[in-house]
């Protein structure tokens, strides 16, 4: 399926969201609450058919926080971007797709470790690759200490 | 801070032992927190992150050809490929067409990787289950594919050897013959490594129907790579996303459908008769042409996301590389494929054995510095 | 006194009967038992440190590698500075540790295997106790050493060395019925247990010649039981270097690691032993019947040449076997025992009875 | 009856890759000339790496003492771990215009990941790697260097 087409469908299929053909894949930008819902429509739909998640970014938009995940539908060979974003830096929190996906798991636990993003029933959310010591490494505001590579 | 969410406490009558920081089998500073009932393995929890560097956190702060020496110290022994899929990334981005000298050329060098990877593999994997002699087998002719790297990129298996745009240099005028040299060699050797291992009634009970994973279960984890392909998932980018010159050479995919640990370890020897096979039809006819295109002093990627996968030793590798018009990448996620791999862990050896973990775990092929980044 | 080469028989009565002339019997046997164990102590020394370099001169030859060449030439002692750093090497001591069986273990493995290295007749006369149960004596002595493994697993209060200590148990336990079974096959065809009196049978062929095919079966079992017995790859479950990083001896160091690595070695050393004896005709040289030039060039070769030829000729093919096959799993490892090897063994035994009831081996 | 015959199967077959095993590795045991180990501090003399052998970096003289460098300091910006410190001074030379020459060259050896940005950006190649792979010092002092000998000069005609 063209990239068009499935830009159509995926707008059909969340119809809150916002749909953009992106230079690579579509890209569905969606709210925190509607997230799960869409994904698993997406999963379940049988010309979309996202059975396979490829990774999932957690992003610090500065002001906002974020995930974007890279799924794949092994049947058609397409890719569909899902992008969410939150406001609150203090306690971000969105639904984990681990029950869709269980693939999600790690990622999302790096994601949890990384930048501070809580994913609600996530069955076992612990940090991944760091202590409790640490911040958020990988949100923008964070302070190393060491800064090895500061010029 | 807020509360960390503790760990699972281990039932009663459980024995709890850790394997690794350092285990001669965990290939690193792994360590699986193994829940034990007698010899029965009943739960494994992997612990990371005891070489997390930051990888992506680093790549924020540098500039894009800077990012490449980095991706060697993932997966190190996919060095090459890793840095193929940051320049292919790049190149899409900045939109440059390298020549087909440079695409050729890095084809060959990723397949002269996914063979020196799989020999490894090999080496390990039989060591991993006591047949000690295979490690050294492994080593000698792995030995020769180095040689080649050393010879033409400098490095033996930290390369660097690509860049955006094309190489760092041109090859070394010994490389084609050496690189004949060892796929004839290695043409007669290989059978060898079947006598030795493949056809062992030992190593074939060991690890047949050990560790199975169904392709259902194989796509949901999103296990790719050689692991993938054991359960039968067609999942090969160089077959379905062809970059570089794979789109002008013939191979086959090798699929097995048992999922097991045997097949994963099948798919790797069957896939270094491939690797040679690419690298014949192309090793001969190397197109002239520059080994690298003119860039700007200073890379800046428009504004933008760009993804790209390419097929690791190991899997599929995602370059997701969020550029906010500067110098520097804005967001880098390296979609890894040994972090995939490792989460089914505890999936595919509940009720193995502590030697069937043990050659799970090899089967896996994992490099832990590419999940810890 | 007349002393040779092919005949230590009236040497070692000429020393008796010298020392019986000088002391009161209980002394002199006394006298001999020391002079005994010091010439065992040396011998087990030698060999262990030899076999030790032999094994890494073996396997390096087979991985393409030059193994030990460093000290002395070819590396020949390197295996003696490995013991001097061993000796120097700290005794760490473990915590929570059961004290007296930790360090009772290492003297266990080891008193086991020196007791066996005295039933083994090195050549005619040369002997240190000549029983008539002796292959029943070898069995149930070398069977002792899996005491001490046992204990430095439990005692060691580490977790991976109980589990090789629970392994290494299940699998004398299983194995020392096949290695059992294969040398009743053998005493089946000598018609006794007497060592001196197996070999002696053994002048005119070999008994895995004249066993015909149930000795070769029985050879086979054997020296597959006998490579487990010794906690040797592919059978070395109990170490499993890859799956309990040492497995019973994770917790020893220095001289106490040593006693179990010397152990391994010996205990190699009697299997191989006891292999040629049974099978290979001791020290005997090898005889056809008939021909006495080739005889007499044969007999030529003082008898101790011949054991250790053959004893070492067993313990090269042990060490092959070690460095080509992966390991076996605990499961596999039963079932080969318990599905393969017992009855095949019983069947072989019949088979063996039944040869030589009809009087078809020569 | 099958699983009789499968049994003896089983074990002949099983017996056969066994032994296809020990065919491998003794062939290897008793076939001379097979050894592939290189005694390394022995065979100093004769053991040489290759051209592109990415051992250190150098930054190479004449016989009169003088290098290419410029200190223009585009190696330290390629430089992805700070490698690389260039001190520059600035000399009157012989036509009584100001230049900047370079003053010391420093290179960090134990921050070094050979990753070759600084010699593929260098303007006037004055850098490159040399073969030199023995690096290991007591002191981690001695791994940072000083790239341009004592008292050298830029070669005529850099710019």
């Amino acid at each position: 399926m063209e990239n068009s087409q499935l830009a159509a469908l995926a707008a059909t299929i969340a119809p809150d969201a916002q749909v953009v053909q992106g230079k690579q894949f579509v890209e569905i930008t969606l709210s925190p609450s509607d997230l799960f819902a869409v994904a698993e429509k997406l999963k379940s739909n049988s010309e979309t058919a996202l059975d396979m998640l490829v990774s999932v970014t957690g992003m610090d938009y500065g002001t906002e926080l974020g995930t974007v995940y890279h799924l794949r539908s092994t049947i058609h060979k397409h890719m569909i971007v899902l992008k969410t974003r939150v406001t609150d830096r203090e306690n971000p929190e969105i639904d984990s797709l681990c029950a869709l996906w269980p693939a999600a798991d790690f990622h999302e636990r790096e994601a949890y470790d990384l930048l501070g993003i809580r994913f609600r029933n996530h069955p076992d959310l612990r940090r991944l690759f760091l202590d409790s010591t640490w911040g958020y490494p990988l949100r923008k505001d964070y302070k190393d200490d060491v800064n090895i590579l500061a010029r | 801070m807020e509360e960390e969410v503790k760990a699972p406490v281990p039932e009663q009558e459980e024995y709890v032992i850790n394997m690794g920081p350092q285990h001669p089998s965990t290939h690193g500073v792994l360590r699986l927190v193994v829940s034990l009932r007698g010899e029965i393995v009943r739960n494994v929890e992997p612990h990371i992150g005891y070489i997390h560097r930051g990888i992506e956190k680093m790549c924020e702060s540098i500039a894009y050809p800077q990012i490449i020496h980095l991706t060697d110290r993932m997966d190190y022994l996919s060095a090459h490929i890793n840095n193929e899929a940051v320049c292919l990334t790049v190149e899409k981005a900045l939109g440059i067409e390298v020549s087909d000298r440079v695409k050729v050329i890095r084809t060959i060098l990723s397949e002269l990787t996914r063979i020196q990877s799989h020999q490894l593999f090999w080496a390990t994997f039989g060591m991993d289950l006591g047949g000690l002699t295979c490690f050294f087998y492994g080593l000698r002719d792995r030995e020769m594919v180095l040689d080649i790297f050393e010879e033409t990129c400098g490095g033996r298996m930290i390369v660097s050897y690509n860049c955006p745009g094309g190489l760092m240099n041109d090859i070394h005028p010994n490389f084609q013959k050496r690189t004949k040299e060892f796929i004839k060699y290695f043409r007669e050797t290989l059978p060898e490594y079947d006598r030795l291992l493949t056809g062992n009634v030992i190593f074939q009970e060991r690890l047949k129907n050990i560790g199975t994973v169904t392709r259902e279960q194989a796509i949901a984890w999103g296990l790719t790579g050689p692991v993938g392909r054991a359960s039968g998932f067609s999942c090969d980018v160089r077959k379905h996303n062809p970059y570089s010159a794979y789109d002008r050479v013939t191979f086959n995919e090798i699929l097995y459908n048992e999922g097991d640990s045997f097949h994963r370890y099948k798919v790797r020897m069957d896939e270094m008769w491939e690797s040679m096979n690419i690298i014949e039809q192309l090793i001969d006819n190397i197109p002239e042409g520059s080994y690298a295109e003119k860039m700007k002093p200073v890379i800046k990627l428009p504004e933008g996301e760009y993804f790209q996968s390419v097929e690791t030793a190991r899997g599929e590798l995602g370059v997701y590389i969020v550029s906010d018009g500067n110098k520097n990448p804005y967001r880098v996620k390296f979609r890894s494929p040994n972090f995939v791999h490792l989460a089914p862990l505890n999936l595919m050896s509940k009720g193995a054995k502590i030697a069937d973990l043990v050659a799970i775990n090899g089967s896996l092929d994992l490099i832990i510095p590419d999940i810890d980044r | 006194m007349e002393f040779s080469i092919y005949d230590f028989s009236s040497f070692t009565a000429w020393i008796d009967s010298s020392l019986r002339a000088s002391m009161s019997p209980g002394w002199a046997v006394a006298v001999e038992m020391i002079l005994i164990g010091i010439a065992i102590l040396i011998f087990y020394a030698i060999v262990g440190l030899f076999l030790v370099y032999a094994e890494r001169k073996v396997c390096a030859l087979m991985q393409n590698r030059l193994g030990p060449n460093r000290v002395g030439p070819g590396g020949v002692f390197q295996t003696i500075a490995d013991l001097v750093k061993l000796l120097f090497v700290e005794l760490v001591p473990i915590k929570n540790a059961d004290r007296v069986l930790f360090n009772l273990a290492p003297f266990i493995v080891i008193v086991a295997s020196f007791m066996a290295i005295g039933a083994i007749p090195f050549a005619k006369g040369l002997q240190a106790i000549d029983l008539n149960i002796g292959v029943f004596y070898l069995m149930a002595i070398s069977s002792m050493g899996v005491i001490g493994v046992l204990l430095a697993g439990w005692a060691s209060n580490n977790k991976y060395s109980l589990i090789g200590a629970m392994r290494s148990g299940a699998q004398i336990v299983s194995y020392e019925l096949s290695v059992g079974l294969a040398l009743v096959t053998m005493v089946v065809l000598a018609g006794t247990m007497q060592l001196s009196e197996i070999i002696e049978g053994q002048r005119w062929g070999w008994f895995i010649f004249k066993g015909h095919i149930p000795a070769v079966i029985a050879f086979v079992i054997y020296i597959i039981a006998g490579t487990a017995e010794t906690n040797r790859g592919p059978f070395d479950l109990a170490e499993a270097e890859s799956e309990l990083t040492a497995g019973y001896h994770t917790e020893y160091s220095g001289i106490k690691f040593a006693f179990f690595f010397l152990a391994e070695y010996m205990n190699m050393f009697i299997v191989a032993a006891i292999a040629a004896t049974v099978f290979f005709g001791g020290w005997m040289p090898f005889h056809v019947y008939g021909w006495d030039g080739f005889n007499a060039v044969m007999d030529f070769i003082p008898p101790f040449v011949w054991f250790l030829a053959k004893t070492f000729g067993v313990v090269f093919l042990m060490m092959w076997l070690k460095w080509t096959f992966p390991r076996l799993r605990i499961d596999q490892l039963l079932t080969l025992e318990w599905k393969y090897l017992l009855p095949i063994n019983i069947f072989n035994l019949l088979l063996m009875a039944f040869l030589v009831l009809t009087g078809l081996h020569w | 009856m099958n699983s009789f015959t499968g049994y003896f199967r089983g074990i002949f077959n099983g017996l056969r890759s066994l032994l296809q095993g020990l065919g491998v590795t003794g062939k290897y045991f008793f076939k001379p000339g097979t050894t592939v180990t290189q005694q390394y501090p022995d065979n100093r003399k004769d053991l040489k790496m290759f051209d592109m052998f990415k051992g250190e970096v150098i930054m190479p003289h004449n016989d009169k003492n003088e290098h290419k460098c410029t200190g223009c300091g585009i190696c330290e910006i390629n430089c992805p771990n700070g490698s690389i410190e260039i001190i520059s001074a600035t000399i009157v030379n012989e036509d009584g215009r100001k230049q900047r020459i370079i003053d010391k060259h420093i290179y960090h050896l134990g921050m070094c990941t050979f990753c070759g940005l600084c010699i593929k950006a260098c303007p006037s190649k004055a850098i490159e790697f040399g073969q030199e792979f023995e690096h290991a010092v007591f002191d981690r002092r001695k791994l940072t260097k000083v790239l341009n000998q004592p008292g050298s000069k830029i070669m005529k005609g850099v710019e």
